[in-house]
C-alpha cells in the first residue's frame, strides 16, 4: 500500500536517506531496525510530511504523498520525543486527534477512555505531560496516535522508555491492532527482539540506506550482508575465502564448516557467521574446534554469555547457554559448530 | 502603516516654507543640516541617557521577570499586573509625582533632612531624566524578558546546577543565552522611546539638555519645519533599523 | 499634505467666499479649538441658545504649536474657528487657511479699544479678532527677593541670593525676549549678530537658573523653590491671598501679546463662525475672560463691566500695553530662534 | 530548583519603585489645601470635585473604548504578524519593517497618521483613534510574541498536523496557547501603552472626543493638583477592582473547565 | 557511601517514594529497576538535589547532603529527557562540566575529544542537538554526565534510545568507568538484561516502595515476592498452598514441584514460580507434566517463545528454547519441570 521510491535526504553535509526504496503491503506490521543515526526518524517524518526529500517519491495506495499536507495524510506518527501538548491534560492530549474528525462528545470520551484504559493510564486522565513520569509520557504518546486508528500508523520508538512488562502488553495491544483493525503498522525500534517478535518484515538500515528487507527468521538465520550479520542479534564472524564447498578457508584456522548462502565463486573473499546458541562449548580434549580460554560470564536472567578468547581471532568469540552458566572463567575450552549452524556470505557491507 | 510613514519620510526632501508649511522643491539641504555638530551632540546626548536608562532596566528588569516567571501560577498574574499597573493611571500625573518626590522642598530632601543630610539637586538634572525615563518604560523591559523566561525549560537550569554551575554561571551560561531575544526586545522597547522622549526632559530635567525627541518636536511644532524634522526622524529610525536589525539576527542566533 | 505657502498677504481677501448675513444657522455646526479653560465652560448651550446654531463643540489643545500641527496637517481638520495668538494666526493666514473676517457680520467689533485694530501682526483685523492681550515680565516674591527686580538683568545675571532659584520661559520666542530687550533689541529682529549675543547672554544664563519652566513658575513662586521668574501678566498670582507675590514689567520694555480668533478657509460654517465671534465679543461674554483667567480683554466695553480686586495686574490699560513691541512671525527667521533654544539647551 | 536570596533585592526595589510615586499620589489625593505639594490636612474635597466633572468621565469612557478596541487590534494582528514573520519569512527587514511603528517617535507617527487620514478623506472620530493606536500597539505586541515564538518547538505543531488539524486549528490550539503569556504580555501591554498615550490619540482622533490623557494634559497646564492626584487614585482602585475580579472569573473559569 | 534513609515524595494525592531507604555501596554498580510510574526518577532526582523529599535524610560518607545546594554535590545526573543545552554544540554540552572546574582548556578539550570518541560522536562534536537523532542526543547527554567523572553518577535511562550494538559498546565503555576510575552508578533502567548484565545490585522498585535489593544472579533466581518473581524476567506462577515439603499444592494440578525459599508452614497462601528456560516440552504422552495445546510460537532471534495453554490455568505457559523452535501451533504437549527450578514463596506483593 505504501510505496516509498529513491527518496533521498540532506542536510547539509549529512545524507540522512541516500535513495531509499521500499514497498509495505497491506495489514503489514513493518518494523526499520538500524544504528542510531542512520535515517529511520527522517524517513518516518518524510512519510508523515514534516520532511521534504531531496528527491524521490511517495505514494500511499497510488496516490502521491508527497503533494499532500501533513493534516490530509491517513497517517499518525507517534513522535519519538512525544511531542505532548504541555498544556492539555492527558485526556485532552488523546482526545485532539478525534475532535478533529468532529465525532460526537459522547463517542471521544468513550474512546479515550478505552485506549487509556489499555495504556494503563486510566488513572492519569486528568494530569498534565510535566506530572508524568518518562514512561508514562511515552504511553500517552502511543495513545493519542493509535486511537485515530488511522490506515498507517508509524511509530518511532514507541516501547523505549517501558518496562518488560508493560512493553509486552503494548507489543500485545499493537498486534491486536494490526489484526483487529487492519492497520498497517511502520515501527522504528532499537529493539531487535521487539522486532523480531512483533514484524511481518524487517527492514535493516543503515547510513541512510535498506541492507536487507526480509522477514525475521529469514533475516536472522540467512543474513544477506556481514553488515546485516552483525547488526541482528549477536554473530561470531570469521573472515576467509570461500572454498566451493560447505566450509570457509581461513587464514588461521584452516577450514570451517558452514553453508554459503549463494553461489560464491572459491577464492572469493567470504565471510563465516556463527550465531552463538549455535555455538557449542566443548571440553579442551575434543577432538573438533577452536582452542580457547574462557575470559568472562555474564548472565543475563535466562541466559548466559559466554566469551571465549580463542588465540589468532580478533574479537572473543561469544556462546550462549540457557540458564546460569557453570563454566568458570580462566577454563580452558574449544568452541565448535555444525555446518548447517553456520552461513557464509560474500564480504563487503 | 507604512504609508503615512512614507508620507512623512518623504517630506525629507522638500523645503519649509516660509511661513511653515510644505514647499515641493526638491532640495538636498536637509541633509546637510543633519551634519551640524549641534545635532551630533544632541544625538550623542541622547545615546547616553537612553543606554543607560536601558542598562539600569535590564539590570533590575531581569532579575523581577526571572522571579515572577517562577512564582506560583496563580500569583505570577498578579506579581505581572501590579508591574503595568501604575501604568493605568497617566503618564504625565506619575511624572508629576516624582517632580513633589524630587524637588527641592520635595519629599526625599524632607526625609533626607531629617536624616540630617542634603539637601540634594535631585530634580532638573540628567539623573531626574534617567529616573523618570527608567520609571516611565521598566514594564515595556518585564513583559518581554517575562515572556521569554517563562517558556525556559527548568530542566536545562538542573542540569547546569548539576554540572557544577553556580547559580550565576547557570544564569550567564544557560538562562542568559536562551533569553537573549527577550533581552534584546526589552532593551529596544525601553532605548527606543527613551531616545526619542520628549516631555521628560522637558518636565523632570528642566528642558535644561535636549534629546534627540525635543529637537524632533521642536521642528514639527515650533519651527514648523516638517521636511527638516522628517529629516531628524529618518536618521533616528535609521539608527533604530540599524539596532532592529541587530537584535533580529542577534534574536536567529540564540 | 501641507498647503503650499505660495500665496502673499492679502491675496486672500480677493478670494474670499461670499457670505450669506440671513444664512440659516440652525443647519450649521461648530467646531471650535481654544486652550482649556479658556472660554466659559457653559458657552456651548449659550451659544445654542442664543444663536440657534445646530451645535458647538469645543476641542482643547494645549499650546500654539500642537494646534499649527492639527491645523495645518491637512486640508481640511474640521475645524472653524481657533484661538491662537497673534503671530500664529499671522502664519496661518501666510499659508492661506484663514477665512477674511468680514466685518458686516460682527457688529460687536465696535466694542473693541482702537488700540486692538491697529496690532502689527494683522492691522485692521483682517483675518483675525482679538481675544486676550498682556505682556510678559518679572513674577517675583516680595518677601524672598533682597532689592526689587526692575531691569531684565536682574534674571538674566542674578544675584547670589536668586542662585538656582529663578525661572525662564522656553517658548522660543519668550526665551529670547528679556535678552532682547536688555539688549536693545527688537523682538521681532533676525540678524544674526544680534540672536548671536542674545545666545551668549543665555548660555551664561544657564548654569544659575534653577529650571525653564513655561506653565507651573507661579507655582514655583508660591512653594519658593523659586524668587524670581519670567511671567505673562496673567499668570502671575499676584492676587494669592499671602499678598507676597508682585509682577513687574522691567525698565528695558517688553512685548505685547495677543491670544485671537480666527476662522478657517476650509469651514463650512462661515457664518455660524462670524456669528460666534461677534457673540463673545458681547461684553457680557467676553468679560468672563477677564473674570476668570485673570488675562486682559482688549474689549472696552468689557473691561468697564469688571470688578478689579486687589494686586490683580488688570488694571495695566491698553496704552502701557502698547509700549510693548508686538511680536509677529518672521517667516523664514523664526526658526532662527528654534535653533537659538536648541543651542541655548544642548550647552 | 532554589533561587538566590540576592535576586529578591531588584525584585522589591522594582516594585518599591514603581509604587513609591503611587503612594505619594494616593496620599496626595487627599489633600485638603490646593497645592500638589504640601499636605496640609485630610479631605475629600477633591473628589467631590471630580464626581461633577463631566469631561474626566466622558474622556475615562472613550481611553477605555480606544484602549479595548486597539488592544484587540494590535493582539490579533501582532499575533498573526509576529507568527507569520517567525514562519514564514526569513527576511530581517520584513522584520524590521514590521517593528517600525514601535520606533517611531509617537509625534511623527500621530502627524504622519493625521496627513494620511486627511488624504484618503477619513473623517476622524473614536475609530480613527482606535485604529491609530492599534497600528503602534501591534508592533509592540508583535516583537514581544515574536521573541517567545523564537524557540519554541515546532514538533508540537508537527504532531498536530499529523493528528489531523488543518493550519488554522494547530494554530488556534497548538501554536496559541503555547504563545499564552507572551500574548497576555503583549496584551497588557498595548493595552498600557494605549491608555496612556497621548500625542498620537491628539492627532487622530476626532476633535471633540478626547481620551483622558488629552483631558488631564489640559488640566495640568498650571502643574498637579490635588484633583488630578483624586483622579490618578480613582483610576488604581478601578484598575485594581478590574484584575482581581478579573482574576476570580478567570479562576472561575479554570475550575469549570476543570469538571 | 550513599546512605538513603526513609525517603518519602507526594505530589498531590501521589506518593510517588514511600519511605524508601537503600544504601549504595563504594564503587558499586547499582541498578534500580521497576515498573513505569514507579518513582525512580523522582529517586534520582532527590539525590540531586532538583526535588525536595518530604521526609528522609540522604547521606553521602556520612555528609548530609540534602542541605548541600545542587551544584556542590559530587554528582552527576543524567536526565531521561537528556536536558541538553540547545544553543551550544555537542562539544561544548559535553564541555560544560569540565569549564565549571576551571580545567585548563587543552585538558577540556583533550577530555571532550576522548568521550566524544567513545560514544561514537566526534564527528557530531560542532552539531547542535537539534540536529542530532534521538539515539545522538541521549549520548551526548551520557558523555556530559560520564565526562566529569564525579563521585557518584546517576544516569536515568542512559541507553534506552540505543541499538543493541552500541548499546552493547556503552555498557562497556560504564563499565570500565567504574573498574578504572571507580565511579559509583546509579542506573535506572526499564531493561532487565541490562541491570542483570552490568549491576553488581539490582533494587526492584513498585509503587514507590523497595521490594528487594540483591545480586542479579539471586534476584532472578530466588525472587522474594510474586511481585519480583513477576517482574523480573518472565515467569510462570502457579497459586496454591504450601504443602511442608518441595512442592505447592495446587487446587487444580495438585502437587506441583518446587523448592520453597523460606520455612512456609503447610497450608499457608503460597506461590510457585518456574522460568520459561526451565520448563520442558514433553510429548502428550510423557508420563509427567501438565497438560496443553501449543497456542504460539514467536522467534526472537536466539530463542523462541512457546506459549502452551494449559487447561485450568489463566494464563498460558510460557516456554522458551534456544533458537528456531519446531513445535507447531496446535500441537498437544505436556509441560514439566523439576523441583529445583522452581521456587516456592509465600503469596502477597
Ligand atoms: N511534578 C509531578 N506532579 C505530579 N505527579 C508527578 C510529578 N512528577 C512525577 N509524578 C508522578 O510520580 C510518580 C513517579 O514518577 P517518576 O518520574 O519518578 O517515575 P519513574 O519511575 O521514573 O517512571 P518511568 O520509568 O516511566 O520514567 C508517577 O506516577 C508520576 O506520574
Ligand atoms: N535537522 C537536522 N540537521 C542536520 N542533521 C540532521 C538533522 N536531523 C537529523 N540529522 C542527521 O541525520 C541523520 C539521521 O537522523 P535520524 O533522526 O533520522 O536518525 P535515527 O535513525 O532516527 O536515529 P536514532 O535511532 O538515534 O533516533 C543523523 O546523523 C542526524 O544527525
Ligand atoms: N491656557 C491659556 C494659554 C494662553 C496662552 N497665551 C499665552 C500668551 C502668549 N501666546
Ligand atoms: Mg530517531
Ligand atoms: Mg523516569
Amino acid at each position: 500500500m505504501l510505496k516509498i521510491d529513491g527518496i533521498t535526504r540532506r542536510f547539509g553535509d549529512v545524507t540522512a536517506l541516500d535513495s531509499v526504496s521500499l514497498e509495505i503491503r497491506q495489514g503489514e506490521f513493518f518494523a526499520l531496525l538500524g544504528p542510531s543515526g542512520c535515517g529511520k526518524t527522517t524517513l518516518l517524518r518524510i512519510i508523515a510530511g514534516f520532511e521534504r526529500p531531496d528527491a524521490g517519491r511517495v505514494t500511499l495506495e497510488g496516490e502521491d504523498l508527497l503533494s499532500m499536507p501533513p493534516n490530509r495524510r491517513p497517517i499518525s506518527l507517534m513522535f519519538q520525543s512525544y511531542a505532548l501538548f504541555p498544556h492539555m491534560t492527558v485526556a485532552k492530549n488523546v482526545a485532539y486527534g478525534l475532535e478533529r474528525e468532529r465525532l460526537p462528545r459522547q463517542d471521544v470520551k468513550q474512546r479515550v477512555g478505552e485506549v487509556l484504559e489499555t495504556v494503563g493510564l486510566s488513572g492519569h486522565a486528568s494530569r498534565k505531560p510535566a506530572q508524568l513520569s518518562g514512561g508514562q509520557r511515552q504511553r500517552v504518546a502511543l495513545a493519542r496516535s493509535i486511537v485515530k486508528r488511522p490506515r498507517l500508523l508509524l511509530l518511532d520508538e514507541p516501547l523505549s522508555a517501558l518496562d518488560k512488562k508493560v512493553r509486552a502488553d503494548m507489543q500485545l495491544e499493537l498486534k491486536r491492532l494490526q489484526h483487529d483493525v487492519g492497520i498497517t503498522f511502520v515501527v522504528v525500534t532499537h529493539d531487535q527482539e521487539e522486532a523480531m517478535s512483533l514484524a511481518d518484515r524487517i527492514a535493516v538500515f543503515d547510513s541512510g540506506a535498506v541492507r536487507q528487507v526480509d522477514e525475521p527468521v529469514a533475516l536472522y538465520e540467512r543474513p544477506k550482508s556481514p553488515f546485516v550479520a552483525d547488526f541482528v542479534g549477536a554473530n561470531n564472524l570469521f573472515p576467509g575465502t570461500a572454498s566451493g564447498m560447505e566450509a570457509l578457508k581461513s587464514g588461521d584456522f584452516g577450514m570451517l564448516p558452514g553453508t554459503p548462502l549463494t553461489q560464491l565463486e572459491a577464492g572469493a573473499e567470504a565471510l563465516l557467521a556463527v550465531r552463538p546458541e549455535r555455538i557449542e562449548l566443548a571440553d579442551d580434549s575434543a577432538t573438533r574446534g577452536l582452542k580457547g580460554s574462557v575470559l568472562d560470564v555474564s548472565f543475563y536472567g535466562g541466559v548466559s554469555h559466554i566469551s571465549v578468547e580463542v588465540p589468532g581471532h580478533g574479537k572473543p568469540v561469544l556462546a550462549a547457554v540457557q540458564g546460569a552458566s557453570t563454566v568458570q572463567p580462566g577454563a580452558k575450552v574449544k568452541v565448535r559448530w555444525n555446518a548447517e549452524d553456520a552461513v557464509i556470505m560474500a564480504a563487503g557491507r | 502603516m507604512l504609508v503615512p510613514l512614507a508620507l512623512v519620510l518623504s517630506y525629507t526632501v522638500f523645503q519649509r516654507g516660509r511661513f511653515g508649511g510644505i514647499v515641493y522643491e526638491f532640495t538636498t539641504s536637509n541633509f546637510a543640516r543633519l551634519f551640524d555638530p549641534l545635532y551630533l551632540g544632541v544625538v550623542g546626548n541622547s545615546l547616553k541617557i537612553a543606554a543607560l536608562t536601558t542598562l539600569i532596566a535590564l539590570l533590575i528588569g531581569y532579575p523581577t521577570a526571572y522571579l515572577i516567571a517562577q512564582l506560583p501560577r496563580k500569583w505570577k498574574t498578579v506579581a505581572l499586573v501590579a508591574i503595568v499597573l501604575p501604568f493605568w493611571t497617566n503618564f504625565i500625573i506619575r511624572v508629576y509625582a516624582w517632580i513633589i518626590l524630587l524637588s527641592g522642598p520635595g519629599l526625599i530632601n524632607s526625609g533626607l533632612k531629617a536624616l540630617g543630610l542634603g539637601p540634594f539637586e535631585l530634580l532638573y538634572n540628567e539623573g531626574a531624566i534617567v529616573t523618570g525615563l527608567l520609571y516611565s518604560y521598566l514594564p515595556l523591559m518585564v513583559l518581554p524578558l517575562y515572556a521569554t523566561i517563562e517558556k525556559l525549560d527548568p530542566q536545562l537550569r538542573e542540569a547546569s546546577a548539576n554540572l557544577g554551575a553556580s547559580a550565576f554561571t547557570t544564569f550567564r551560561k544557560v538562562t542568559l543565552p536562551l533569553t537573549v531575544s527577550g533581552v534584546l526586545t526589552g532593551c529596544l522597547f525601553v532605548f527606543v522611546p527613551s531616545f526619542g522622549n520628549f516631555v521628560i526632559p522637558e518636565l523632570l530635567g528642566g528642558s535644561k539638555s535636549l534629546m534627540v525627541g525635543n529637537l524632533i518636536r521642536n521642528q514639527f511644532l515650533a519651527a514648523r519645519d516638517w521636511p527638516f524634522g522628517s529629516t531628524l526622524t529618518l536618521a533616528l529610525v535609521a539608527v533604530l533599523i540599524v539596532l532592529l536589525i541587530a537584535q533580529a539576527w542577534a534574536a536567529r542566533r540564540a | 499634505g501641507g498647503e503650499s505657502s505660495s500665496s502673499s498677504q492679502g491675496s486672500n481677501a480677493a478670494a474670499a467666499d461670499q457670505l450669506k448675513p440671513n444664512a440659516d444657522l440652525s443647519q450649521q455646526t461648530l467646531q471650535v479649538t481654544v486652550w482649556d479653560g479658556y472660554t466659559p465652560k457653559e458657552l456651548p448651550e449659550k451659544v445654542k441658545a442664543k444663536l440657534k446654531v445646530k451645535d458647538l463643540k469645543i476641542a482643547l489643545h494645549e499650546t500654539n504649536e500642537v494646534a499649527m500641527a492639527k491645523l495645518t496637517a491637512s486640508g481640511d481638520s474640521g475645524i472653524d474657528v481657533a484661538f491662537v495668538s497673534g503671530q500664529y494666526a499671522q502664519a496661518l493666514n501666510e499659508q492661506g487657511l484663514l477665512e477674511p473676517i468680514h466685518p458686516e457680520l460682527i457688529p460687536n467689533l465696535a466694542n473693541l479699544y482702537p488700540e486692538a485694530t491697529q496690532l502689527s501682526y494683522d492691522k485692521g483685523n483682517k483675518y483675525s479678532v482679538p481675544y486676550t492681550w498682556g505682556t510678559t515680565g518679572i513674577c517675583y516674591r516680595t518677601d524672598l527677593v533682597k532689592a526689587k527686580p526692575t531691569s531684565w538683568n536682574d534674571l538674566l545675571k542674578p544675584p547670589a541670593w536668586a542662585e538656582k532659584k529663578v525661572t525662564m520661559m522656553t517658548t522660543e520666542r519668550w526665551l529670547a525676549l528679556p535678552a532682547l530687550k536688555s539688549l536693545g533689541y527688537s523682538v521681532n529682529t533676525d540678524k544674526d549678530e544680534e540672536i548671536a549675543k542674545v545666545k551668549e547672554l543665555l548660555v551664561a544664563q544657564k548654569p544659575h537658573l534653577l529650571t525653564y519652566d513655561d506653565t507651573t513658575f507661579g507655582e514655583k513662586l508660591t512653594s519658593g523653590e523659586a524668587v524670581m521668574v519670567e511671567a505673562w501678566d496673567g499668570w502671575c498670582p499676584t492676587t494669592d491671598p499671602k499678598g507676597n507675590i508682585a509682577f513687574v514689567v522691567p525698565k528695558e520694555g517688553s512685548d505685547l501679546w495677543v491670544d485671537t480668533m480666527v476662522i478657517m478657509k476650509s469651514s463650512k460654517n462661515k457664518e455660524a463662525a462670524h456669528a460666534l465671534i461677534n457673540y463673545i465679543l458681547d461684553p457680557e461674554i467676553h468679560s468672563w475672560a477677564a473674570e476668570n483667567i485673570n488675562y486682559k480683554v482688549p474689549n472696552k466695553a468689557a473691561m468697564d463691566k469688571v470688578q478689579i480686586p486687589k494686586g490683580s495686574l488688570l488694571g495695566i490699560k491698553p496704552a502701557e500695553l502698547l509700549d510693548g513691541e508686538s511680536i509677529i512671525d518672521l517667516g523664514q527667521a523664526s526658526t532662527k530662534y528654534t535653533t537659538l533654544s536648541q543651542d541655548i539647551q544642548a550647552k | 530548583m532554589r533561587r538566590s536570596k540576592l535576586l529578591y533585592v531588584p525584585f522589591w526595589a522594582t516594585y518599591v519603585f514603581l509604587y513609591l510615586p503611587i503612594v505619594v499620589l494616593v496620599v496626595m489625593s487627599f489633600n485638603s489645601g490646593d497645592s500638589a505639594y504640601t499636605y496640609e490636612g485630610f479631605s475629600l474635597k477633591w473628589y467631590g470635585e471630580l464626581a461633577g466633572n463631566e469631561r474626566v468621565r466622558d474622556g475615562l469612557v472613550n481611553t477605555l473604548i480606544v484602549a479595548t478596541g486597539s488592544t484587540v487590534i494590535a493582539t490579533v494582528l501582532g499575533t498573526l504578524l509576529a507568527v507569520g514573520l517567525a514562519r514564514h519569512s526569513k527576511s530581517k527587514t520584513l522584520d524590521a519593517i514590521a517593528l517600525m511603528p514601535a520606533v517611531l517617535p509617537d509625534l511623527v507617527l500621530g502627524i504622519g497618521l493625521l496627513v494620511f487620514y486627511g488624504m484618503i478623506q477619513l473623517t476622524l472620530g473614536l475609530y480613527s483613534a482606535v485604529l491609530a493606536h492599534g497600528v503602534f500597539a501591534m508592533a509592540f505586541v508583535a516583537a514581544v510574541v515574536r521573541t517567545r515564538l523564537a524557540n519554541t518547538d515546532t514538533s508540537l505543531e508537527e504532531a498536530s498536523r499529523d493528528l489531523g488539524a488543518g493550519p488554522v486549528t494547530t494554530f488556534m490550539k497548538i501554536t496559541l496557547p503555547q504563545l499564552g503569556p507572551g500574548i497576555v504580555a503583549g496584551a497588557l501591554l498595548a493595552f498600557t501603552l494605549s491608555l496612556d498615550e497621548f500625542v498620537i490619540a491628539f492627532f487622530t482622533i476626532g476633535n471633540s472626543d478626547q481620551t483622558l490623557p488629552i483631558v488631564i494634559y489640559s488640566m495640568i497646564r498650571f502643574g498637579v493638583t490635588p484633583e488630578i492626584n483624586a483622579l490618578a487614585a480613582i483610576l488604581l482602585l478601578v484598575s485594581f477592582t478590574a484584575v482581581i475580579a478579573g482574576q476570580r472569573l478567570t479562576k472561575i473559569g479554570e475550575s469549570r473547565a476543570q469538571d
